[in-house]
């Protein structure tokens, strides 16, 4: 049995992946995951400088999800090269970097910088987060932005670029062609879709910044949707995440199409979730005969 | 270590209206201490987040914890009709504590206000004996929760509300009627009074170490959901921005702005 | 205390509707609900001509909802006319009738035959299906198509006209304003978001059509968004819907803009849904001393 | 009348490996009969839709009824796991039932295939004594799930798909094993075996009524989810579409195009 899967020349010992922002870099839920275990780590974005994100709340549970407006803070790409790349270095996983900024410019940056160090496998670019009112949002919305920031970072990045993109458009497709023909070697999908939730009591909304990004098991369908809506459509691979909570969730993915997936709100409701998706997906291929994890993608019929 | 882990309900009781009092068995109190949480995940699947509460009493064998909790919606309501032998899923210890060792030898005030009084047991439990501990609590009206546990470990000292116990108004009342005094000050409780005590403990130039509450969806530090304005940068993001549930609860007030 | 809410000069004696395609004309939930104690019935989308829909699997459940894809079966405007519209003029209620068509002579067609029925206070045009390959949906896409039905049907209705957006857009907030610009009455969100299910063990899709509408609570926060967003771009009156189950819910659309709400897939659930809802809002507004209904429209800070 | 009721579990046991057998006691069995069915709600809030299962048996007193169903997913599972007691919520009655008084002095064949064999139970029990009752059920293996209530009912023959009991094969081979005739057919299983018996139906120019299943929302009549091709047009939609639900689940097998 083979649970490699491969993305853009990089290969995964598995297609389970951390989604950004909910796994920080590792260090947290390293006391709950042998991060060996993991196709990959996918980092909390990462800028050209320190952010300090949006105000509180930042969370709100919704049925079946959350709604999040962090708004990105983090350290910067310094502290994160010190501090963070060393930490998962000490582990046998792949490293993916995911980046965002306000401009093209600070894009350009962190790839910049990033490239220098060999231990990143593969970037993943952010111009989907719809909690950060500058910039960011609108590169994920428009076809000729997101054409223009691919296939400019293409230009800078060393590593293969995955472009990870919004769900909150008319037509995916349309996004992801335009990625795939700036010279996207992957894209991510599905990123968190606005939300919002009032409480009614204080008549007040429940997150600070009003609107936040829902995600958890709630927004499963529209994500499985447009993965194999995009997988119809281009042929660079796909990582697919939105709501994946067990190993059937994750293999309904890969059946659409997604060469791998990511787990995101449901590490904070089950620290184990990873490292049992990846032990589901191998009770499945046993189960079913698939010899190669391969045989899956996109097998729907 | 922190664990997910499944505990069994020992015992559960309504002390006071809509205010639940539970033990529950788990190895997670081998290293449970006052001011930290445990994150209790509902079992109804509409509703997925752990819910922070707060260690309201760690056993003397150490295999026990006891919450205390209010009804305030969906999930507490769900823990509340756990009955003994029933399982439930926590995920813990969480957050840091306080610092004990900050009130050796001191005159301490305990102070908790409503649903921020549990804590305030266990944290008297674990004070040191050098300590003298003043405990302050206030409570909207007389159903005084937890009042006889907390007296078996300082002098208690009562405000309600409504005035029906104690002094009338809140825990700030209190120590003036009763003309309390401390070096060090250790508190939960709603924020308006955090920031009275926050300023009270400026003005006096005494330490106070406060347990402050967000929403949070992780626990662990991972999401950055829950975050407090800081004065130093902190030492995460690096942003002035604290991480609640693992750099706190408990922050020395002077390092917070709120 | 006053429940009442007035769209487009009708007045309606609480603001509780049911979502189009969930409660068919009444008669079937006729037995579990008293008509008469809703603000109006919404029918099941009806065409000129009867519509067979689409094969079965229609409908599969998914977490917090389910997707449909029935493809708009009905009978036709002529059996409608004869025995849908004389059960509901029985009833104390008000009558909305939802409109569907493949082509925008299909529309005018339904459109003036529903405009000599007096006892047909509104009509709902869907051009959000996207469960129907022709036609339909891409008005409901494209803010100039949307314009120009609208308009036109505008030239033709006796009626005040709701416009059902879709929510499988990029910015709701531009379909609106092309809808209020063409001369709506009113708007009505939100459609099914499109989704899909697979099941992992026969490799094949849930549903028929391969993909389905979702609805139910899992969607609600992203209803709710649009309700706000819609809410503060326009002037005409809303109807909100998505996912409502409770007053709770209700009331949460009715702060975020809405004038009214439908309930929708939650008739499914809990088939009292409709009048457990007037109660819960009735209830709401004597603890908050809430004098008029209208007070609550749009009151989220 | 349809009604959305709260019910109680009488009972509950495993007959055969993931099959359970419950009894509710419910005013709906007042008016229930053979065929029909009733919506059972998960409590569990992530899964809403009421699950389909057909009434097994009515008690004598009309204040119970009997499901027996099979472990498919995850409202399956849930009902699997309640207890005597335990409350349950469900809607019913639904659907049409079977046309009993066709078979008013006829030889008829009830089969029943899998977790189809359940109404034939009740069906059995209300045929009119003046019928000549040859219960033809088909089981996977040596798991003969309801077979000593059959029996009390009428003639049983079996077929087991690995040929551990009777007629090696399914329903229609024993028939022929056995050489049985009928004049009427009702029937309930699988589709690959409804679709042999309308066939067969159709030979031997008798009637056959059949039950079938269709993924449902509403089960009331409302949604348009679960119907069926139809011959004619249907009265509903006029598009030669009935709903399974309440058109059905029971159709003259000439009616439907499966
Ligand atoms: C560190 C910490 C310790 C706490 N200790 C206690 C305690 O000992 N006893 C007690 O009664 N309460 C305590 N609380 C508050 C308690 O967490 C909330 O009352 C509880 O989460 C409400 O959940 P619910 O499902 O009943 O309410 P809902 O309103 O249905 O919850 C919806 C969501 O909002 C979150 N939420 C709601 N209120 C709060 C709140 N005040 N703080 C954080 N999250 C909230 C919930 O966790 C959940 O994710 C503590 C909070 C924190 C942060
Ligand atoms: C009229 C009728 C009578 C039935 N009677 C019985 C019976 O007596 N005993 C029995 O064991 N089973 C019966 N079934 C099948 C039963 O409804 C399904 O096995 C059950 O709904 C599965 O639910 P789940 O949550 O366990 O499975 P899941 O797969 O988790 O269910 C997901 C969704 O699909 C639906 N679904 C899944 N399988 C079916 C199916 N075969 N038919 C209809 N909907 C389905 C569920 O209702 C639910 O909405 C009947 C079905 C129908 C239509
Ligand atoms: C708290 C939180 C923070 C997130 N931060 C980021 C981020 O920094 N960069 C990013 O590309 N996506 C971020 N996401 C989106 C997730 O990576 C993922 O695309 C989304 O949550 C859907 O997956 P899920 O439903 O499994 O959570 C974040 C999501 C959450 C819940
Ligand atoms: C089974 C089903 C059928 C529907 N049919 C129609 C329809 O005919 N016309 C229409 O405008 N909307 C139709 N809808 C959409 C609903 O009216 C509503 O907009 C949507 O379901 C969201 O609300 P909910 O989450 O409360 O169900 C249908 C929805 C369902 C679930
Ligand atoms: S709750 Fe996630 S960082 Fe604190
Ligand atoms: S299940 Fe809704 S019409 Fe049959």
């Amino acid at each position: 049995m083979n649970t490699q899967t491969t993305i853009a020349g990089v290969t995964f010992k598995n297609p389970v992946m951390t989604a950004s922002g909910t796994f920080g870099s590792g260090m947290e839920y390293e006391e709950f995951v042998d991060l060996n275990r993991l196709g990959a780590v996918v980092t909390k974005g990462v800028a050209n400088v320190p952010w300090p994100g949006n105000p509180t709340p930042r969370v709100a549970e919704v049925y079946g999800g959350m709604l999040n407006a962090i708004g990105l803070q983090n350290p910067g790409i310094d502290v994160f090269m010190e501090r963070d790349i060393p930490f998962l270095k000490k582990y046998d996983t792949k490293i993916i970097v995911n980046v965002c900024g306000k401009s093209v410019e600070d894009y350009v940056d962190v790839v910049e910088r990033l490239g220098d160090e060999p231990a990143v496998s593969m970037l993943e670019i952010n111009v989907s987060c719809p909690n950060v009112k500058e910039g960011a949002i609108a590169f994920g919305q428009k076809a000729d932005a997101l054409y223009n920031i691919t296939s400019e970072l293409k230009k800078h990045a060393k590593q293969p670029i995955i472009m990870k993109l919004s769900p909150n458009v008319t037509d995916i497709t349309e996004m992801a062609k335009a990625a795939e023909a700036a010279g996207a070697d992957a894209l991510s999908l599905i990123n968190t879709i606005t939300g919002m939730k009032i409480d009614i009591h204080r008549r007040k909304f429940a997150i600070a910044n009003k609107t936040g990004g829902m995600s958890g098991p709630a927004i499963k369908p529209i994500a499985v949707r447009m993965v194999y809506q995009v997988a119809q459509a281009v042929k660079i691979p796909i990582i697919g995440m939105g709501g994946i909570a067990t190993a059937e969730d994750a293999i309904e993915f890969i059946l659409a199409g997604a060469s791998a997936v990511s787990v995101g709100a449901m590490n904070f409701v089950d620290p184990y979730t990873t490292v049992k998706v990846v032990e589901g997906i191998e009770d499945y291929m046993r189960t079913y005969h698939v010899e190669n994890l391969t045989d899956l993608i996109g097998a729907v019929e | 270590m922190k664990k997910k882990i499944t505990a069994t309900v020992l015992s559960q009781k309504e002390i006071a209206p809509r205010i639940f009092d539970m033990w529950i068995a788990t190895e997670l109190a081998a290293c449970a201490k006052a001011g930290q949480f445990i994150g209790v995940y509902p079992k109804d699947r509409s509703t997925l987040l752990p819910r922070p509460i707060s260690i309201c009493q760690v056993n003397d064998k150490k295999d026990a914890l006891r919450i205390v909790y209010r009804i305030a919606g969906q999930g507490t309501a769900e823990f509340s009709s756990y009955q003994e032998g029933d399982s439930v899923e926590i995920l813990g210890t969480l957050g840091n504590g306080f610092p004990t060792e900050a009130a050796e030898g001191k005159k301490v005030f305990l102070m908790g206000g409503g649903i921020g009084i549990p804590p305030m047991l266990e944290l008297a439990r674990e004070l040191p004996a050098s300590a003298e501990k003043q405990i302050i609590v206030g409570y909207r009206d007389d159903q005084l929760f937890l009042k006889e546990d907390l007296e078996k470990n300082g002098t208690v000292y009562i405000a309600t509300e409504d005035g029906s116990v104690g002094t009338k108004g809140n825990v700030m009342n209190a120590i003036e009627e009763n003309h309390l005094q401390a070096d060090v000050i250790f508190a939960c409780g709603p924020m308006p009074m955090l920031r009275a005590i926050k300023k009270y403990a400026e003005e006096k130039k005494i330490k106070a170490y406060i347990s402050l509450e967000e929403h949070m969806a992780c626990g662990v530090g991972a999401c950055l959901g829950c975050v407090v304005k800081t004065k130093e940068v902190d030492h995460h993001s690096h942003v002035h921005n604290a991480r609640i549930c693992t750099d706190g609860p408990v922050f020395d007030a002077e390092e917070v702005e709120i």
